[in-house]
């Protein structure tokens, strides 16, 4: 069958509910298993297409990535580093609890709590105070001014959690278990969806929420199952045991393309892979040689070749979806003369050898091997090193590195979030820079951009950033991922938003 | 017999001591950080911090490793530091699947096994007989997650011949995933039984040449029992006793080598586990299933030789 | 009683011109050679001779238990007068064990290391009496009994490596003996055994040799077991009788020079002998290049052109006794007046 | 023949394998192979030891030569007790005893040629210096009567008995002055047999060698021993000279084992004493005297007291049995019971 | 002591012998000639040795760095013999030049695991008792252990070398050599010319290098040929790791396994290396059992 287009189009579910069916049980295949059922406690893409369902945020992204009312119905800067939010009076917690502005003071309280760690730290680590103005009144202060707050709020991190299982978390927390072990057991949200059962490394069910305070889904329960190998899932979405599987790998869109009954959803991404050089190295430290191989390497062969076509190449960190993102900034072009210029110029006409470190993923593998032919053309001589995952984080933190090749999703879907971290000298090493990128004047700029309550003043400090990237070249920016869904065509209204969340509100399943 | 048991039982503990040292000290010498790996991408240093207090990764190796070992000692195998779940109940949950997995790959692999090696030594040199040695050595040859997808390819989604071949045209007859229902169990069992079954036949091979040329053989055929009698009474029960070594063995490198056919077909069992929670250096997780993998090997090799002792009354055990 | 068994009378079994090869990659070893010989009814006849000069391949011919590379190429082995080469494989099914039972050399190894002694007796039963679990157990148990083996209820649960050697042999022939056959073959059933057992098998085949009125064939290299058992004696060199007599005849006044050569090398027990031991000269010929003429031809004192070149047939003399030998026919080139039995001594 | 030198000197031998069992593969029982026995072996003589199969002879001979460590006991050689010296001592005393095996064919490594064989044996004890190797052991093969010719053969192209020389030429390579034939003709055909030990006999002849001599052939033992020991379940019942031994015996088991003897004199008439039952266990040896079970003989004072060696009346000298009954018996005072 | 001890170092030889150890050898040669499956083994794998030593410098096209994107994924050709993978590289010239450096992969892991396993399981037969218990517990832990791990310690410590990905096969199938082994010393300890050489005074490195080793080589050979097909795939699992053969490297396990995503509509793309490992496993077997019968003294030249 043809990709079903509309199904993307026709997002706001409204429109497509009367013809669709209701009730019936959808099948998700993902390539991984939840890692925990608490927001708090854990930042992994199948965690949080579970617990989307299940919690609901102050502020939700639409599939434009851009900021909608959720749980809370307006909010505003109050002052320059206070933001304000109203909440919505109507809603109680699948236990029966109430919501009200205690409760997101907990939830957020609690992702800062030193003693829970939590994963999602790093959304709210600007917080200073949370005060409850009343009942539905919540004001949040930030260390300094930061105008992307809404959006990190409107982060999955920021799933709301019944009070009451927030505090039975606790009591077990001094009864020697770890932070989340109760939520995780317990999940209790207000979103459409009700937890139903966890069977860990296996199924997570979920039924529908009849007492949800907006329109009910239409499904009457989902199941979100683990199916790891690509091609397993392909299986499953042919013989119609899974209605969608997520991802479907670039090599099998054929295969599903040829079938009947079932067809690809592609979705563009807020991602971008890229291949890191450690600016602390020779002779990466030259910014010559750095745009040299940003010249040097054709990377529509790499969207073919590893992507089979799908996804944009990209032009600087930023994907188009993000906000932030400027279509107008200079790129450094695909340029073979001009690159052996350069490196002329750095001194190295003769090239030179490196190393490109990759961890096992197999399209990182295939696109390292190929940068690697391609540079032959330089005479840079790239021998490719595979690193366990565990250890290729820990040693590309250490600098251990000469290349690398990575990815970086801005969940938030702000610039702030898609550079900030990767670029600043403050987040170098573990945090993301693993370029080891110090450069005083990006700080500078980085830092304005992120207090910058006026959005056109905002827009303009990020064009100014990544025109300056293109300059520093800190990396090699490859493509800007699509997402590649595998779709039952009985599967109506089904969105997925750019930061990789499938919209299961509005989905129903023609019997 | 029964002290025996009892005795290689209380062997185990030294056994698994020295397992429990090995995995804590691999794990801890290796890189990665399991705080980072929790923590994840861009998450700030003070943070990492904060997940590495949380874990007790702050503390002295020494220590580290007698927390564990005191806590184990007890029935508690601690909680996953990625999930914050109970490692018992997630090696649980798993456990029997994996079991299973083995046992039914198992059974069917010394089937096959028994069946081309007893024809195989019985037509030595013969043209079946190579036939079957190129079969098995491209059963060996043959990595299970490419048997797998085939099997999934061919049994699952099926494949489109012309109407007029009986049977075979429609054989969509499984399911690719999943473990529990027949339709679910018998593609990764094929897929994981098929390695050891080639194993297994050559080694009943040699082991049915060795026997059917021993004097008591001999004796049954000039008793005037039949043909076939002869083979599979008097000669496959002396036979078995070699291939009982291999068969533990096999079963045993099933447990870990489930991993792939786990992964293919979906199977939520330990093999995967094992390996995720190594990637994520999940260490109480590792540790734990580690620990019941080597349990549960111990466990087969006692089979083993309990088998040993009754097919050969002669054995001594102790 | 003198002279070998006349073939016309009443025998159990009659073998004529055997032969029995094997075919290894290269050549063809004629283990059997043209072997005849026969066994009265309820007679005992014993083989001895040189180890490999086919006295098991001989044995194992009868019972159409050959194995590759191995061929019976031609010859007769009548059974009751039924030439069992022509039988199909399923009638020497009910044959063996039946009619004709053999007892192997290795009571250890010729037994099954994982089963009882009950259940290989009873499968005897079972196959060729048609019997069930538990008659065949309890028949089982009277023939323990009856080859002497104490508490045999016991017994019969055991396993083979549970019991000493001598109850190995005995299980053996009590499982050789179980349908009482009427023809039982016993390779060296007594090496393995030290002299005290020995005699206690031995008193023990007799006296059911004579109860059961069988025949017997008894192969053993002891000349000794020869002389206190056998009715009638054949001796094998290289695949072929060389001597084929009633007992007496054999120890009192034996012709071929291999057998006389044989009974003199016994080291005997009764009697102090100083001195070396009589030895046979030289040693058995390989299978490669056999002599031309008498295979014995190489190791005898008395050898002449005509040994060499040419082989003897066995020829019957006329007290019956049968010889294969140049020296007793009337072709011999050599000493007319040659004794046998100085000279040989003379040349060891 | 008590003035000649005392070659070998076996006092108060045990030889007790564990019996392993319990949680801890504690020793829970032990199988008495020898137990407590002495003798002497004369230099240039050969000494026999015969008996039942099972009785303990191999394991006199292994222990003798510490292929077994023995339990207790003293083993003098020459003069040392070889079972105090260490490993690497020991090492160099095992140029002076050598062990013939019974099967010719498991004791010989198949795949070494005779050459390798030989001279490996010689680079062991370093016995030849290196450059006469390969002349001691041709004529190490014309000693015991194989051709130069076949020295680089392997042990599966020669017959049972040529393998039993290259045994022997093993043992000879070191120039011993003890050998221990472990039934070292007992595997072979009458033929061969004699063959091999009219060969020993010369070679003792022509070496002075001295022989223990293990076998259950009464035949061979008689014609090659000077002396005879009889054994029964780990105990000595009986030693003699050779003559004594078979005209004058005195022990029961001793007659029996004779009597046992299947003989080619059609003439002879003999009443052969048929022993009942079989060997008991070496693990729990009867009390008494241990051939009480199956002794026509037996009485009580035998089923509880263990009789010593000793030499009585008509014995000639260094002839011993142990026996209550043996003078009872010589006499006709005591008969046998009925249902011997 | 008849003869002194005095002269032992006399180097020269006083008769010019033919060596015996090569005579030996040339005996072991003489029968795998008349062994058909051992001739057919040794013809194949000599053409592997041939295939890896001249091959690559045969290849119709640039197997590592030869990337057509445009023709990706070609089905067999005239022009690409066996097609070309996802980089339009020529499978059939990546094939070529992977030869060697599988063979070697194979063959070394297994000879060095074989080795550490026949050493550790012969000691611990010989010596039975304590050192046997401690070396097969030992055994018993590394055999659960999960070889991923092992891997990982082995990248750690050593590097992620060709080299070590050799060690990291070899570790993980030393246990199951010294099993075997163990089994196989047990029986042959017993036999009487081990005595007769502890009688001679033989050390004990002498007797079981020289007589107990040699008599056990048949199970280790099937063993080690069977093993050789475990050892080429477990070493392209480690790739992952950093172990072994990194990209563009064309291991054919590596290849086998990147073959995988392409399985439905290119499946030519794991065939072709597959079918390489299966005629390479299939030679060293057939070798293997030649091996073992002209190992075997008994059997005729
Ligand atoms: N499978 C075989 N392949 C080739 N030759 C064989 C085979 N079996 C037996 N032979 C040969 O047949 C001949 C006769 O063997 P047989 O076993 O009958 O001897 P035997 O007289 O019983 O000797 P022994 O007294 O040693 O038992 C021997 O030369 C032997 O080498
Ligand atoms: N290593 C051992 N462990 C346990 N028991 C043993 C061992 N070696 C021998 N025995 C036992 O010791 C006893 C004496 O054995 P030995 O071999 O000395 O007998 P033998 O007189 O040589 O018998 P044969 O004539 O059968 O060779 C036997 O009961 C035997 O089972
Ligand atoms: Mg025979
Ligand atoms: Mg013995």
């Amino acid at each position: 069958s043809e990709p079903d287009e509309g199904g993307n189009s026709d997002s706001d579910g409204e429109g497509t509910s009367e013809e669709a069916a209701e009730g019936g049980e959808l099948v998700i295949a993902n390539q991984s298993d939840v890692v925990s059922m608490d927001p708090a406690g854990s930042n992994d893409t199948p965690s949080s297409n579970v617990q989307a369902n299940i919690f609901e945020t102050l502020v939700t992204l639409d599939e434009n990535m851009e900021l909608q009312p959720g749980l809370a119905t307006e909010w505003e800067a109050v002052e320059d580093n206070v933001w304000e939010f109203k909440l919505r009076d109507d809603v109680t917690f699948h236990d029966g609890s109430e919501f009200n502005a205690e409760v997101v003071k907990a939830n957020i309280e609690r992702i800062l709590d030193e003693d829970v760690a939590s994963q999602r730290y790093f959304l709210y680590e600007m917080v200073e105070d949370i005060e409850v103005v009343d009942d539905y009144t919540v004001r949040f202060t930030t260390e300094y001014p930061f105008a992307p707050f809404p959006a990190h709020i409107a982060h999955n991190g920021g799933g709301m959690t019944s009070l009451e299982v927030i505090e039975a978390d606790y009591e077990a927390m001094e009864n020697g278990e770890e932070p989340g072990s109760y939520i995780n057991e317990n999940p209790i949200g207000t979103g459409f969806f009700k937890f139903d059962s966890w069977n860990s490394g296996s199924e997570v069910r979920l039924v529908k929420n009849e007492d949800y305070w907006g329109e009910p889904a239409h499904l009457d329960s989902v199941v979100f199952k683990v199916v790891s190998e690509a091609n397993t899932r392909v299986a499953e979405l042919e013989t119609g045991d899974s209605h969608i599987i997520d991802p479907l790998g670039p090599s099998n869109m054929a295969q599903v393309e040829n079938s009947e009954g079932i067809h690809v959803a592609p979705q563009e991404s807020v991602s971008v892979s890229y291949i890191g050089f450690n600016v602390e190295k020779e002779p990466f430290d030259d910014p010559n040689v750095r745009q040299a191989i940003n010249m040097a390497i054709d990377k529509s062969q790499i969207i073919d070749g590893i992507y089979e076509g799908v996804g944009i190449p990209a032009v600087g960190p930023l994907a188009p979806a993000v906000y932030g993102y400027d279509e107008d900034a200079p790129g450094l072009e695909y340029d073979l003369e001009e690159a052996k210029q350069l490196l002329a110029d750095a001194g190295y006409e003769d090239g030179f050898s490196t190393t490109l470190w990759t961890n096992d993923t197999q399209e990182r593998i295939d696109a390292a091997t190929n940068v690697q032919a391609q540079l032959q053309e330089l005479n840079i001589d790239v021998e490719v090193e595979v690193l366990e995952w565990g250890t290729y984080l820990e040693r590309t933190a250490q600098g251990d590195h000469d290349m690398f090749v990575l990815g970086w999703s801005t969940v938030t879907g702000d610039a702030d979030y898609g550079l900030y971290p990767l670029f600043h000298s403050e987040n170098i090493g573990e945090p993301g820079n693993r370029s080891f990128l110090q450069d005083e004047e990006l700080d500078e700029m980085l830092e304005a951009a992120r207090r910058e309550g006026d959005e056109e003043t905002r827009l303009q400090l990020y064009s100014d950033i990544q025109a300056k990237l293109t300059e520093l070249a800190p990396m090699l920016y490859l493509h800007h991922q699509e997402f590649l869904l595998g779709v039952n065509d009985n599967v109506q209204g089904l969105t997925q938003s750019p930061t990789g969340i499938l919209q299961l509100h509005d989905v129903s399943l023609n019997q | 017999m029964i002290q025996f048991i009892i005795r290689r039982i209380l062997q185990t503990i030294p056994v698994l001591i020295g397992v429990s040292i090995l995995v804590f000290s691999m794990m801890h010498l290796v890189p990665g950080d399991p705080a980072q790996v929790i923590a994840g991408e861009g998450a700030p240093q003070e943070q990492i911090e904060n997940i590495r207090e949380r874990l007790g990764l702050n503390d002295p190796l020494p220590t580290q490793y007698l927390n564990y070992v005191t806590s184990a000692v007890q029935g508690d195998l601690g909680t996953s530091m990625r999930s914050g779940r109970d490692v018992s109940a997630e090696i649980g949950a798993r456990f029997w699947v994996t079991v299973e997995l083995a046992i039914y790959s198992t059974i069917l692999a010394v089937f096959l096994g028994l069946i081309a090696g007893i024809i195989s030594a019985t037509r030595k040199y013969t043209a079946i007989d190579t036939t079957i040695m190129i079969v098995a050595l491209f059963g060996l040859s043959m990595p299970n997650f490419w048997l797998g997808l085939m099997l999934i390819q061919w049994f699952a989604i099926g494949i489109d011949l012309p109407s007029w071949v009986p049977f075979f045209n429609n054989t969509a007859w499984f399911s690719p995933s999943g473990w529990g229902s027949f339709s679910q169990i018998v593609l990764p069992v094929i897929t994981l039984g098929t390695g050891s079954a080639a194993i297994i036949a050559r080694m009943t091979r040699s082991s049915m040449l060795d026997v059917i040329g021993s004097d008591y053989i001999r004796t049954a055929r000039a008793k005037g029992v039949k043909e076939q009698i002869v083979i599979y009474r008097h000669a496959l029960k002396n036979a078995l006793i070699p291939i009982v070594t291999v068969v533990g063995l096999q079963f045993g490198g099933l447990l870990g080598g489930a991993v792939l056919t786990e992964s293919v077909f979906a199977v939520n069992g330990m093999g995967k586990l094992i390996i995720d929670s190594i990637q994520a250096r999940d260490f109480p997780v590792v540790q734990g299933t580690v620990l019941v993998a080597s349990l549960l090997f111990i466990l087969v090799n006692l089979i083993v030789d309990v088998a040993y002792r009754f097919l050969n009354k002669r054995i001594d055990l102790d | 009683m003198t002279g070998a068994p006349n073939p016309s009378y009443d025998n159990i079994l009659e073998i004529k011109n055997l032969q029995t090869s094997f075919f290894t990659k290269d050549l063809e070893v004629k283990a059997v050679d043209g072997v005849s010989f026969n066994i009265p009814k309820g007679k005992v006849l014993g083989v001895v001779g040189e180890s490999g000069s086919g006295k098991s391949i001989t044995s194992l011919s009868i019972l159409r238990l050959i194995e590759e590379p191995g061929k019976i190429k031609g010859g007769e082995i009548l059974f009751k007068g039924e030439n069992l080469l022509d039988k199909s494989e399923a009638q020497m099914r009910k044959i063996r064990g039946n009619e004709i039972s053999m007892i192997f050399q290795e009571p250890m190894t010729s037994l099954n290391p994982t089963f009882t002694v009950g259940q290989q007796i009873s499968e005897s039963f079972r196959i060729h009496e048609g019997l069930g679990k538990k008659e065949a157990k309890k028949k089982s148990i009277e023939m323990l009994k009856l080859v002497g083996i104490p508490s045999p209820e016991k017994r019969i649960n055991q396993y083979p490596f549970e019991l000493s050697g001598g109850m190995r042999q005995r299980v053996m022939i009590a499982i050789a003996l179980a349908c009482n056959p009427d023809l039982l073959i016993a390779d060296e059933p007594t090496t393995a055994l030290d002299v005290t057992i020995q005699a206690q098998i031995l008193d023990l085949m007799k006296e059911l040799q004579e109860k059961l009125d069988m025949g017997i064939l008894l192969i053993t290299h002891d000349l000794g077991v020869v002389a206190e058992t056998c009715d009638y004696v054949a001796v094998m060199y290289c695949g072929k009788v060389v001597e084929f007599t009633d007992k007496k005849t054999l120890f009192t006044e034996p012709k071929h020079p291999y057998t006389v050569g044989l009974m003199q090398s016994v080291p005997q027990h009764d009697q102090d002998v100083d001195g070396d031991l009589a030895v046979i000269r030289g040693s058995v010929p390989s299978p490669a290049d056999m002599p031309q003429g008498c295979r014995f031809a190489p190791r005898c004192p008395f050898a002449t052109d005509l040994c060499r070149n040419k082989l003897p047939d066995l020829e019957t003399d006329e007290e019956g006794n049968q010889i294969r030998c140049w020296i007793y026919s009337d072709e011999w080139d050599g000493d007319p007046e040659v004794n046998v039995h100085e000279q040989s001594k003379s040349t060891s | 023949m008590n003035n000649q030198k005392v070659l070998l000197k076996v006092d108060d031998l045990k030889q007790y394998f564990p019996i392993k069992g319990g949680f801890f593969g504690r020793t829970v029982n032990h199988v008495k192979a020898v137990d407590d026995i002495s003798f002497e072996v004369y230099e240039g003589e050969t000494l026999s030891i015969v008996g039942e199969s099972g009785c303990g002879k191999s394991t006199t001979g292994r222990a003798v030569l510490r292929l077994d460590e023995p339990t207790d006991g003293k083993v003098e050689f020459d003069g040392t007790n070889i079972l105090e010296l260490n490993k690497k001592e020991m090492n160099k005393f095992r140029k002076d005893m050598q062990i013939i095996f019974q099967d010719p064919y498991a004791s010989i490594n198949p795949r070494h040629t005779v050459r390798q064989i030989l001279t490996e044996a010689m680079e062991i004890q370093n016995a030849v210096p290196k450059h006469e190797r390969n002349d001691r052991v041709k004529e190490l093969m014309e000693t015991v009567g194989l051709g130069a010719h076949q020295i680089d053969r392997h042990p599966h192209e020669f017959s049972g008995g040529q393998r039993q020389r290259i045994g022997i030429a093993r043992a000879l390579s070191v120039d011993p002055k003890l050998i221990i034939a472990d039934e070292a003709v007992s595997a072979l055909d009458v033929s061969i047999q004699a063959q091999v030990i009219n060969l020993l006999k010369k070679l003792q002849r022509e070496f002075k060698l001295t022989y223990l001599f293990i076998s259950h052939d009464l035949g061979v033992v008689r014609h090659i021993s000077d002396r005879i020991i009889v054994m029964y379940l780990g105990k000595v019942v009986e030693i003699a000279d050779k003559k004594s031994l078979f005209t004058n015996n005195m022990h029961p088991y001793t007659k029996a084992l004779l009597s046992a003897i299947p003989s080619t004199d059609l003439e002879a008439k003999k009443e052969r004493i048929t022993l009942k039952g079989d060997v008991p266990s070496p693990i729990d040896p009867p009390e008494g005297c241990r051939f009480h079970t199956r002794c026509p003989f037996a009485t009580d004072i035998c089923r509880t007291k263990v009789p010593e060696l000793r030499n009585t009346e008509g014995m000639k000298d260094g002839h011993r049995a142990a026996c209550h009954h043996m003078e009872a018996i010589r006499s006709g005072e005591h008969q046998p019971t009925v249902n011997a | 002591m008849s003869r002194s001890n005095e002269h032992i170092e006399k180097p020269e030889i006083a008769v010019k012998q033919p060596n015996p150890r090569l005579k030996s050898w040339k005996s072991v040669f003489n029968k795998l000639k008349k062994n058909k499956s051992a001739v057919v083994g040794g013809i194949l794998i000599i053409l592997l040795i041939i295939i890896a030593l001249i091959g690559p410098y045969l290849t119709p096209y640039d197997p590592l760095y030869d990337q057509d994107v445009t023709n990706k994924l070609a089905t067999p050709s005239s022009d690409h013999w066996f097609g070309t993978d996802n980089f339009g590289r020529d499978i059939f010239s990546r094939v070529i030049q992977g030869t060697g450096l599988t063979l070697m992969i194979g063959f070394f892991s297994i000879l060095l695991g074989a080795t550490a396993g026949v050493f550790l399981g012969i000691i611990a037969g010989y010596y039975g008792k304590r050192i046997d218990s401690i070396i097969m517990r030992f055994m018993d832990i590394l055999l659960a252990f999960p070889s991923i791990l092992l891997a990982l310690t082995i990248v750690t410590v050593l590097g992620g070398s060709m080299v070590n990905v050799v060690i990291a096969v070899a570790v993980s199938s030393v246990p199951i050599f010294a099993r075997i082994v163990r089994g196989s010393t047990l029986s042959v300890k017993k036999l009487e010319y081990i005595d007769a050489m502890r009688a001679l005074g033989a050390s004990d490195s002498r007797i079981i290098f020289k007589h107990i080793l040699p008599n056990i080589t048949s199970p280790i050979i099937v063993q080690a040929t069977l093993s050789i097909a475990t050892a080429i795939l477990s070493a392209a699992g480690l790739s992952f790791l950093g172990l072994g053969a990194q990209p563009p490297t064309p291991e054919w396990g590596a290849m086998l396994s990147d073959g995988r995503n392409y399985l439905y509509n290119a499946p030519h793309v794991a065939l072709f290396p597959g079918l390489a490992i299966v005629v390479a496993v299939l030679a060293f077997n057939m070798l293997g059992d030649g091996l073992r019968d002209a190992f075997d003294p008994k059997t005729r030249e």
